[in-house]
């Protein structure tokens, strides 16, 4: 017999990025909220992912700078990295977040339950046997990493982003999987650390979801930084050898390397956790839903990396916020995936919102484009990046896209996205003068100009 | 007063105001603006829609 | 008998930021341009401001991260600070940027002229004899840093921004006449470069001209960092001693100090320029214009660190390029200085946009406000900074100001420009989800706060 854990307007099934935000906000609505969680409220990105990883390349940031110190008049000599120091400050400030999460959960009145929840019904989930019953359920259990057929992790030598961010050594070499975000983000933080790196990608470029320009100028930036990239180049085997691995391509090269790091993608949590039982469509695992993120049975909506949209920490936030509004019946406007910004925290960083010059062309618009050196932006000069900012605009309309690489680029993102989602002219952010120095001043270049009025823009 | 302003632009307004335009139907070109140097405000786009 | 240098468009009378930048603008739009500078075109900024200092306070920066290279898991040694190597990288920023601004006015066939002008009517300046005629007239010769009555400099001891940034070595101990932009700046530089500092201010604040919660948490991080203060505490005098200077306050106290920085503020340059003579209005020194920025005389407009605007460089291109589009017939809206953003560049940075909660208040606004901790904002902790982000608003109304602390904040005001000048609701800032983990995010949770809609907010 199942024991009752209650009625709530919503049960929510993992307490990710995703599940946590629609549960606070559901309880600001008025809601009454459950919220299942079998391991560590925060998920995937508080303890496994963007949080841990940033820290990791704050810490390669400080390398770098104590290594190039003399060019900046600094007298200092870089000795090396103590890991146990590293993890210490990287698991303080995880656990500082999580005690802040663990304590607003709380004040926000939500009934967190530790354990492993099952969608038993269209309108339950199951814990331990107990019944979570739940005017509305919201499924967000995420995803873990994916691997390749045949291609098989032992956690020391075939490792995955869960296992990096757990070793206890900085290694001599890695072959880095996949140069997708995980992939590039781990090869910037081992390379500061030390290491000899190598990437492999079967596409063509690094960061393929990225407007082509920018990958450029990764690859570039990368390869001045001694990371080597074999691109285009399908994976083929690896065998371990006596101090490592052996790593064979399809083009029959073959790189020796202390570890190999799988970083591949990631897939959806979604099996053997009741969703199909309850004839919730799914492909290759996702979670299918429609544009009001409802899985088409019951009251089940569903968000996050379980569904086949963005997989980042803010696309769950926002997916979490939506749900919780939308059943509070506040209609909020469906989200607008192009207008998600997205960035790579990798030295230098990529960062873009909207979208690429091709995907312009593709969807038959007209387009002018401008792409800014950041040779000619003082900010970007003191702190001796390279990079550029480029900016894709309908003719005659508003911005598209923004693309941008180079250090702390992250940051310029927020701009942009106001520019784009606010459908801005180039006009009216020309007409704006950016703080001097500043970054943010290679953006209002940009869009100077678009505008026909270039300031300081050297051909 | 003549505002076209060459270069490619039109006379200053916000993206939000011109978006709040559409939605509402009001014509820019017949609102005149209360802001600094005569932009046009997003009370002035209410107004001329109340007006309507 | 004067020689002539030919009929112009316009004669800009000084090459800073204001000048060059209504040079390149009037150049764009057709117009033939004279550009007069005794020194080096890009001006006070350039070579004396913002991008000297702020290559200095990089290089503070890299000395903090060696020094602190520990917490982050980063073993390296500080071990002193190279000020020949320090003024190596900084005047390499600065010649890097200097030919490219040449290159520019060069390729816009912009009439540089080398000298010193003076305006000898109300159409034309003369440079050595030989007259420049210009149908108009743009007055941008700057300013220069000022000092008190009777406290006079001496360049070596008793020291202005300008010899501060010539300084060979680092000095043991400094006393900073004036909490201002500039004065914060070069107390954390030396502070960070190891230099005892203290700062002298009349008012009761530092950075003043900041709303009092920016100015109280700077307050808070510099004591932190162990800057002395000495607030609302006039100068009394200064004498020099055997190895320094001795400051006496008003308060009776007495700092002994390796040197006295003057940092009280700047005055206009416009003596025995023909200015008054051509019947100019000038009060303090400062030219009088209306708000087309033109002087009321002839066809003789002004802009820049001469007229009694902000004193910013970005503040000069945008009144440069508004006198440009102005004379062209574009009819360029007047500048809304409150919607300038600033920046002091100090650790940790303090940015702002818009007007002050006070500002609000007084101008009979009824208002609502929220204060984001960067305590529980990701980025913000794994730099390990502390500050806030305000958010002032008109009640039901769009946001009136943005004032922030933490390490570089300066980048996050680029998307508060935006939300200010666009006259944006906090709901509008509310429904884009900013990237994480960024600092941004930081702007994007105090307005979902102040839009009834708060995600990581702790009280
Ligand atoms: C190395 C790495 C770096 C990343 N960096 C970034 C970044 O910088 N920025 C960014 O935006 N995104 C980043 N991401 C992606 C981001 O972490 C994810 O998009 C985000 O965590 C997805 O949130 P979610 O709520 O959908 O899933 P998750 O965070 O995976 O949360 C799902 C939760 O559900 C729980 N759960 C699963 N099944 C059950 C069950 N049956 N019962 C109870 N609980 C269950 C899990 O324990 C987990 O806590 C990164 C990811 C990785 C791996
Ligand atoms: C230490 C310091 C740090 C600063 N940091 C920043 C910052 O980070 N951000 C920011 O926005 N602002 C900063 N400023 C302020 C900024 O430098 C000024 O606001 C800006 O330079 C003003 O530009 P301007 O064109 O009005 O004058 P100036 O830059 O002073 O240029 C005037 C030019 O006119 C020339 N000139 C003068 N008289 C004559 C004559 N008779 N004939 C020919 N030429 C003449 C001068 O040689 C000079 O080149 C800083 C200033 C200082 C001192």
């Amino acid at each position: 017999m199942s024991e009752s854990g209650g009625t709530f307007d919503l049960v929510v099934l993992g307490g990710g990025s995703g599940g946590y935000a629609a549960a606070l906000r559901a309880s600001e609505l008025g809601m009454s909220v459950a919220l299942i969680e079998k391991d560590k409220v925060g998920g995937t990105c508080l303890h496994r992912g963007c949080i841990p990883t940033k820290a990791l390349l704050h810490s390669a940031e400080v390398a770098e700078n104590a290594r190039e110190s003399e060019t900046f008049g600094v007298r200092a000599t870089f000795e090396g990295i103590d890991m146990d120091a590293v993890n210490k400050y990287k698991d303080k400030v995880v656990s500082g977040l999580y005690k802040g999460l663990s304590g607003l959960l709380k004040a926000r009145q939500i009934t967190v339950v530790q354990g492993e929840g099952k969608l038993t019904g269209t309108d339950q989930v199951t814990v331990d046997g107990t019944v979570y019953q739940g005017r509305t359920i919201l499924l967000a259990t995420g995803s873990v990493p994916k691997t390749l057929p045949g291609l098989e992790l032992d956690g020391e030598r075939i490792i995955s982003s869960d296992d990096a961010l757990k070793l206890d050594r900085v290694p001599e070499s890695v072959v880095v999987l996949g140069g997708g975000v995980i992939g590039v983000e781990f090869a910037s933080v081992w390379r500061s650390y030390g290491a000899e790196v190598t990437i492999v990608e079967a596409l063509p470029h690094l960061v393929p979801a990225e407007d082509e320009a920018s990958s450029k100028l990764l690859e570039r930036a990368f390869r001045k930084r001694g990371i080597k990239s074999e691109l285009g180049t399908p994976f083929e085997s690896v065998k371990t050898t006596g101090d490592g691995v052996r790593v064979t391509l399809s083009n029959g090269t073959s790189h020796d390397a202390e570890m190999l790091l799988v970083a591949v993608g990631r897939g959806p949590v979604s099996e053997g956790l009741g969703y199909a039982e309850a004839g919730i469509r799914m492909e290759r695992g996702f979670v299918q839903v429609d544009e009001n993120l409802h899985t088409g049975v019951g009251n089940i909506y569903a968000v996050g990396d379980l569904i086949p949209t963005l997989q980042l920490a803010h696309v769950g936030f926002a997916e979490g916020i939506f749900v919780a509004e939308h059943i509070a019946g506040l209609n909020p406007p469906a989200i607008d995936y192009d207008g998600v910004p997205r960035v790579t925290y990798c030295e230098p960083e990529v960062a873009s919102v909207g979208i690429t010059s091709q995907t312009a062309r593709e969807r038959g618009y007209e387009i002018t484009e401008t792409s800014y050196n950041l040779a000619g932006n003082g900010k970007s000069q003191i702190l001796q990046t390279q990079g550029a900012v480029k900016v894709v605009a309908e003719k005659d309309g508003p911005v598209l896209g923004v693309h941008m690489v180079g250090s702390r680029v992250g940051e310029l993102v927020a701009e942009s996205q106001l520019i784009y989602n606010w459908e801005a002219l180039p006009a009216e952010v020309a007409q704006l003068i950016h703080p001097h120095p500043t970054q943010s001043e290679a953006l209002g270049e940009a869009h100077l100009a678009l505008a026909g009025k270039p300031l300081h823009v050297h051909d | 007063a003549e505002t076209e302003a060459g270069g490619g632009g039109e006379a200053y307004v916000t993206p939000l105001v011109r978006k709040l335009a559409a939605e509402q139907g009001v014509d820019l070109s017949t609102v005149k603006g209360s802001g600094v140097g005569g932009r046009i405000r997003k009370q002035d786009v209410q107004e001329a829609a109340r007006q309507q």
